[in-house]
């Protein structure tokens, strides 16, 4: 049997302090963590798209993916919607309440791998949430990469995540921001309406040098990659993020099994050549 | 090789039990066959096919994995040094599966890995199937072991025969009980195996079966109508040697909190549906089609072998006729 | 550890099952096999029947009410209180003011025990169990 | 159960009624399962629901809600018709066959289809299928009692059986499920207002005298007692002053669950022994903690009459007494002194005093899996099923009944039908399973399944939360969108206390088993 563990602290997690909580649309709060232990800050380090497994204590463990970028160390942001009751509970939380974290667990966005290339974004709905922590990671160390696209798709005006942070983006040259809704019901919108693909209409993408990272609901994918199958995007050039319901976040428990993979550990990120062949994957 | 009386097991299961605590397949009443300490359960010498496999032992129903206090967060290890008297060669093969999974990635389960360290293992080999669901030739495997195990035994009638497999078993095999053999015990050894490799009449087709699955050959249709009598029990996992699935939860306890595992199964609906209520495996068919392309497919490409070992236990189980042997049929069927 | 042929608690199939024990809590279930009625199997409900059985909300005191207020009580304080309010409510109201209501959940002995309560105690018949329900 | 669980292997053909076999015992339903699948048994399901099994039967009824004995006197008429009747069995062994058949001859196949919405082919093909075989066995459980016609209904179905001679032979016979593990004892033992244990009636000067003598007491009350309906009803007119609960929860199992409230808070006393602090336990004037089922030894008497002895696999909980021991101080502290060492004592003392358990003691028990009542002596082997040669009564009195309609049938202000029911993840109040991770993992929350039609007709989606109200009362429950339910029905589950379906529920009761109806119109609205 192998000796070499990593760690055989796998389900234990460290004590972090709710060092700020900044709300977002309804429902959603961005939670800024610290580790304790200042040993544990230094030594942890993540790529965009990984998770961190959140303990409330007395509560539970939830899965929650980083929003932050690797290139911020120091303070782990989460974003997370009150949905289930480890979340309802963490909403209750004040700033300076301890928590407990583990991670960070999963595979990433390959940062090493998409240096030097063209990059499309594209996120639906709390999909920004981890690919927040991609796009500021590539804005951070923007001269590395090549050409970049961030396309967000919301169901309404109201329920666009990081909405005034994402808003500076517009008057970059560096980054083409393109937004979508789905519905407008108040008639506000200047931009886009309709579903997230339509935006593509807008753009040019080369495919031999495009990478594409895609984080969102199932049936987002199922469309645009079918739309960037159709532009040539080669299938191991395109990303997806698989949301599952994730317990241990080590590959034991088995819960995000789909086919041979284990979400938490093979994932969430996987290449969209991966997991194609199978069937309950999108 | 030396020799072990049958009617100095018992004696020899005491003397161990002083060092180690010893399991093997014992009843409570004369009835049900289950891995138990030695103390709790009678020893008939029938050896059997216990309802749950051997992993009871190694990786329980339920455990506290961590406790929680205000300030401070433990983990929580049970483990002693423990026999495993009896263990069947399926079983063992099973134990061996389930290690490599334990530690896959690097991410070693302390909580499995901090009792499997301490286990030592006796072996039986099965000198004939122990139940009529026994399928292990035909699931790859045989009724005696190659490897991997500290002492096996061979049923040599009033007496067993008995073979180290490892510098710990030489150790058990220099007790007072083991006794010098003669010298046509090798040859009485080939017997037994040759005997024992041929007296397994059940043979379901797993190979086979591999092979449809691999083609995807099943569809939907196939499962569905085969789930449409499942009652959604999760018996056919929790007897399953290799399956080791579960859930955490929190529980209040004194000064603070646990968090507790206890064995899952993927055939239920609530072992994949997340928060937003959405299922990626929304029907029962889904859900028994992946319990079984988990064992004869997903198995096949991470660890090159087929998860199960044809113990039969789960068509031991389930009252519906959902077991290996029976979707194996199915499969070869189609 | 030790393990124990109990009838599981749930449905009216009488299926039984040896339920683990290790340092006195309940641990886990292993179905009985020769069992007529389970032989080896039990539902998803069986399966699961050791986890309420240590489970931290159980009653672990008996308890008082006050008007609005509960609290703790010893045994006697509560058994006390019990049998001298219904000796009081039968002395001033007659038997059949008190009634009792058994369980389709307890033993036989238990059940046979509350109804003799009921009428050689109490002197009543109003006794009935939840299995209209 | 006339028989006993094993016989269901040999059916040829079953007759479920009024249960959803596969969630509520599924040990049971795994019989059926098998006997189709291996042995081409038939299996006909009458539900309005497409519960589970009906997805293997060869015939699915979906009759009517409270349509049962319209459903089976329609059976019944097409029977006699085609001369498919046990006219040897009849005569040798049942009486009153002309009142049977002057009023099933009423229900022509045209009435029965227009009162249950069952087509005239599914009737005669259901009344042949059952008829014809050799081995015909009904099985029923509480959706035929629970109507103001619940007695209607199990006599109907035992119509049914005696008609066609399937009863008193091995894999035949009218099997109602018993819902929970000792229903079965618990009226064995006479927690009954009418009985003594063995059915033995309080009116009988000779059982009284039985009891009397072994209890030591001479004045035993003779009047018939309060069922639990009439109870709560005493409780809230003041009659009643004492109610002393043990085990149970009817706050939320009973119907009509602020009526039951309002009544328990009237009372002087109240007193819930149980494992959990239990919503009627909140009303309680003195809780007292009980031991589990794993913390005592005692027999229970499972569905098919089957006596077994389950033993004490832990201790009890700290702080914790066995409800035998509590109500042992109980009468002792209120001057009938009880002395028993163990449940072993009891059991002796049941065994002296009802004859149907006679022979069931304790030693026998011990090295068996159980013994089938009645079990008259120590060498009796046990009875697995009855009726064998006669029925208790001698021959068997037909006495076919009229079709009711339903207590309260949906009405322009409450156009639908509520059903109520169990899923096969959580037991009764939930006291139990909800505390079991899984379990409550996998049902969390009561839900109101509803026909897409009806969904759409009322703009509802799937998981949208809806206000269901009825005269009683009004409960909030998310939609679940299911054409496994007919239209204008809808259905929900009473585990639930948080959201108690029975606050909706009516307490329209059966006249002779007093058994509540609990289906009620409601009327639905989005919000």
């Amino acid at each position: 049997m192998k000796k070499e563990a990593e760690t055989d602290l796998i389900f234990q997690p460290n004590l972090a302090r709710i060092e700020g909580i900044l709300p977002q649309i309804a429902e959603h709060r961005l939670f800024q963590l610290r580790f304790v232990d200042e040993d544990v800050v230094r030594a942890f380090s993540h790529a965009p798209g990984q998770f961190v497994e959140v303990t409330v204590l007395g509560v539970g463990e939830a899965p929650i993916s980083i929003s932050s970028p690797p290139t911020r160390p120091g303070i782990i942001e989460i974003c997370v919607r009150k949905a289930g009751s480890v979340t309802n509970a963490l909403f209750e939380l004040q700033k300076g309440d301890l928590i407990a974290l583990r991670g960070p667990f999963g595979r990433g966005f390959p940062l090493d791998l998409f240096r030097g290339q063209d990059l499309l974004l594209v996120a639906g709905g709390l999909g920004m949430a981890p690919l927040r922590s991609l796009l500021q990671a590539v804005l951070d160390d923007r001269a590395s990469y090549g050409d970049l696209v961030l396309m967000y798709g919301a169901r309404n005006p109201d329920d666009i995540l990081f909405k005034y942070e994402l808003l500076g983006l517009m008057n970059r040259t560096d980054i083409k921001y393109l937004l979508s809704v789905d519905v407008d019901e108040e008639g506000i919108w200047r931009q886009y309406i309709g579903v997230v693909t339509g935006l593509f209409e807008r753009v040019e993408l080369n495919p031999e040098n495009t990478f594409c990272g895609l984080c969102g609901p199932p049936i987002m994918y199922r469309f645009v990659v079918q739309e960037l199958l159709n532009r040539d995007i080669p299938t191991e050039r395109i990303f997806v993020s698989l949301e599952r319901m994730m317990q241990c976040g080590v590959g034991k428990c088995g819960h995000c099994a789909i086919g041979e993979y284990y979400c938490c550990t093979d994932g969430p990120v996987f290449k969209y050549s991966e997991i194609s062949h199978i069937k309950e994957a999108i | 090789m030396k020799r072990l009386k049958k009617d100095n097991v018992v004696s020899f299961l005491k003397e161990m039990n002083k060092k180690e605590k010893v399991f093997c397949p014992q009843s409570v009443d004369g009835r049900d066959l289950m891995f138990m300490p030695l103390e709790e359960g009678v020893y008939t010498g029938n050896i059997g096919k216990t309802t749950i496999s051997a992993k009871t032992v190694l990786f329980p129903q339920t455990e506290e994995i961590l406790s929680f206090t205000e300030k401070s967060i433990s983990k929580t290890i049970d483990a002693s040094k423990t026999l495993l008297f009896g263990i069947r060669p399926c079983e063992m093969k099973a134990i061996q599966f389930v290690d490599q999974f334990m530690t896959r990635d690097n991410f070693i389960d302390p909580h499995y890995q901090s009792r499997r360290e301490k286990v030592t293992t006796i072996a039986i080999a099965c000198h004939e199937p122990p139940s009529d669901t026994c399928f292990c030739v035909d699931a790859g495997g045989m009724p005696y072991l190659e490897n991997g195990y500290d002492v096996q035994l061979f049923d040599a009638g009033d007496y067993y025969m008995a073979l180290s497999g490892s510098e710990h078993g030489e150790e058990i095999l220099a007790n007072k009980y083991f006794e010098k053999g003669d010298e046509e015990d090798k040859e009485r050894l080939e017997e037994i195996k040759n005997k024992a490799l041929h007296s397994q009449k059940n043979s379901p087709g797993m190979q086979k079966a591999i092979e449809i699955l691999r083609e995807n050959k099943p569809d939907e249709a196939f499962w569905e109508g085969l789930a449409d009598r499942c009652i959604n029990c999760g018996g056919c996992v929790y007897v399953c040697p290799t399956c080791t699935c579960f859930n955490v939860y929190d529980l209040p306890s004194q000064g603070g909190h646990i968090r507790c595992r206890s064995w899952d199964a993927c055939v239920h609906a609530g072992f994949t549906r997340e928060t937003s209520g959405h299922n990626p495996r929304p029907t029962q068919g889904s859900r028994l089609a992946r319990r079984h392309e988990h064992k004869l497919k997903f198995d096949i490409v991470n660890f090159k072998e087929s998860g199960c070992v044809g113990c039969g236990r789960c068509s031991d189980t389930c009252p519906v006729g959902l077991g290996a042997i029976e979707i194996i049929q199915e499969l070869n069927a189609l | 550890m030790s393990q124990t042929l109990v009838v599981c608690p749930f449905c009216g199939c009488g299926c039984n099952f040896y339920l683990h024990e290790k340092e006195g809590s309940a641990v886990g279930v292993t179905p009985s096999r020769e069992h007529p009625v389970n032989q080896g199997s039990l539902c998803v409900k069986g399966w699961r029947a050791h986890e309420f059985i240590n489970h931290p909300e159980r009653l672990k005191s008996p308890m008082i009410r006050h008007g609005g207020i509960v609290r703790d009580a010893t045994w006697d304080e509560a058994l006390d209180l019990v049998s001298k309010n219904l000796i009081n409510i039968k002395r001033e109201y007659g038997c059949d003011a008190l009634a009792f209501l058994s369980s389709a959940k307890v033993t036989n002995e238990e059940n046979y025990l509350f109804m003799k309560m009921a009428r050689a105690a109490f002197k009543t018949n109003n006794v009935d169990h939840c299995a209209r329900l | 159960m006339t028989n006993s669980i094993q016989e269901f292997e040999e059916a040829e053909v079953f007759f479920v009624i009024g249960s959803n076999t596969t969630e509520q015992h599924p040990m049971i339903a795994t019989r059926v399962i098998e006997a189709v699948r291996k042995k081409n048994a038939k299996l006909i399901v009458a539900d309005p629901r497409e519960i589970k099994l009906a997805k293997l039967a060869t015939l699915h009824l979906k009759h009517r809600i409270g349509s049962d004995v319209a459903l089976l006197n329609g059976l019944m008429h097409i029977i006699l018709e085609e001369g498919w009747e046990a006219k040897d069995f009849i005569k040798a062994r049942t009486e009153n066959f002309e009142q049977l058949k002057g009023i099933v001859a009423k229900y022509t196949p045209e009435k029965v289809t227009k009162i249950t919405g069952v087509d005239r082919d599914s009737l005669r093909k259901a009344a042949e299928i059952y008829a014809k075989a050799k081995r015909s066995m009904i099985v029923y459980a509480m959706g035929i009692t629970q109507h103001i016609a619940g007695t209607d209904n199990v006599k109907s179905c035992a119509n049914l059986a005696m008609l066609t001679g399937h009863v008193g032979h091995p894999s035949t016979g009218v099997n109602p499920l018993r819902g929970q593990n000792n229903v079965q004892g618990a009226c064995d033992m006479g927690a009954l207002p009418n009985v003594y244990s063995g059915y033995q009636p309080v009116t009988d000067p000779k059982a009284k005298e039985v009891f009397a003598k072994e209890w030591g007491v001479s004045d035993l009350n003779g009047k018939v007692g309060l069922t639990l309906t009439e109870m709560i009803d005493g409780a809230e007119r003041g009659d009643i002053k004492a109610l002393y609960i043990m085990g149970e929860n009817p706050l939320v199992s009973n119907p009509d669950a602020r009526h039951v409230a309002r009544a328990l808070r009237k009372l002087d006393l109240l007193v819930v022994q149980d494992i959990f602090f239990t919503e009627t336990g909140r009303l309680a004037h003195v809780v007292l903690p009980a031991a589990s089922f794993a913390e005592k030894m005692g027999t229970y008497t499972n569905t098919e009459r089957r006596v077994q002895l389950s033993r004490e696999a832990i201790p009890p909980l700290e702080g914790t007494l066995p409800d035998w021991k509590i109500i042992c101080e109980v009468c002792s502290r209120a001057g009938y002194p009880m002395n028993y060492n163990s449940p072993i004592d009891i059991l002796d003392e049941i065994n002296r005093v009802t004859p149907s358990y006679a022979g069931i003691t304790y030693g026998r028990l011990k090295h068996s899996w159980g013994l089938s009542w009645p079990c008259p002596n120590e060498d009796h082997p046990g009875t697995p099923f009855l009726h064998k040669d006669k029925f208790a009564r001698g021959a068997g009195a037909f006495d076919a009944r009229e079709y009711i309609p339903p207590a309260e049938p949906p009405d322009e202000e409450y156009p639908f039908t509520l059903i109520t029911g169990r899923v096969g993840f959580q037991f009764h109040t939930g006291t139990m399973t909800r505390k079991a991770s899984i379990l409550e993992r996998e049902a969390p929350n009561a839900v109101l399944e509803m026909n897409p039609r009806d969904a759409r007709r009322l703009k509802l989606i799937d998981g949208g939360t809806v206000a269901v109200e009825s005269r009683r009362g009004e409960v909030h429950l998310p939609v679940a969108v299911t054409s496994d339910i007919p239209e204008t029905v809808v259905f929900s589950t009473f585990h639930y206390s948080e959201k108690n379906i029975n606050e909706l529920t009516v307490c329209a009761i059966d006249p002779v088993a007093k058994i509540p109806e609990f289906t009620c119109a409601v009327s639905i609205r989005r919000i």
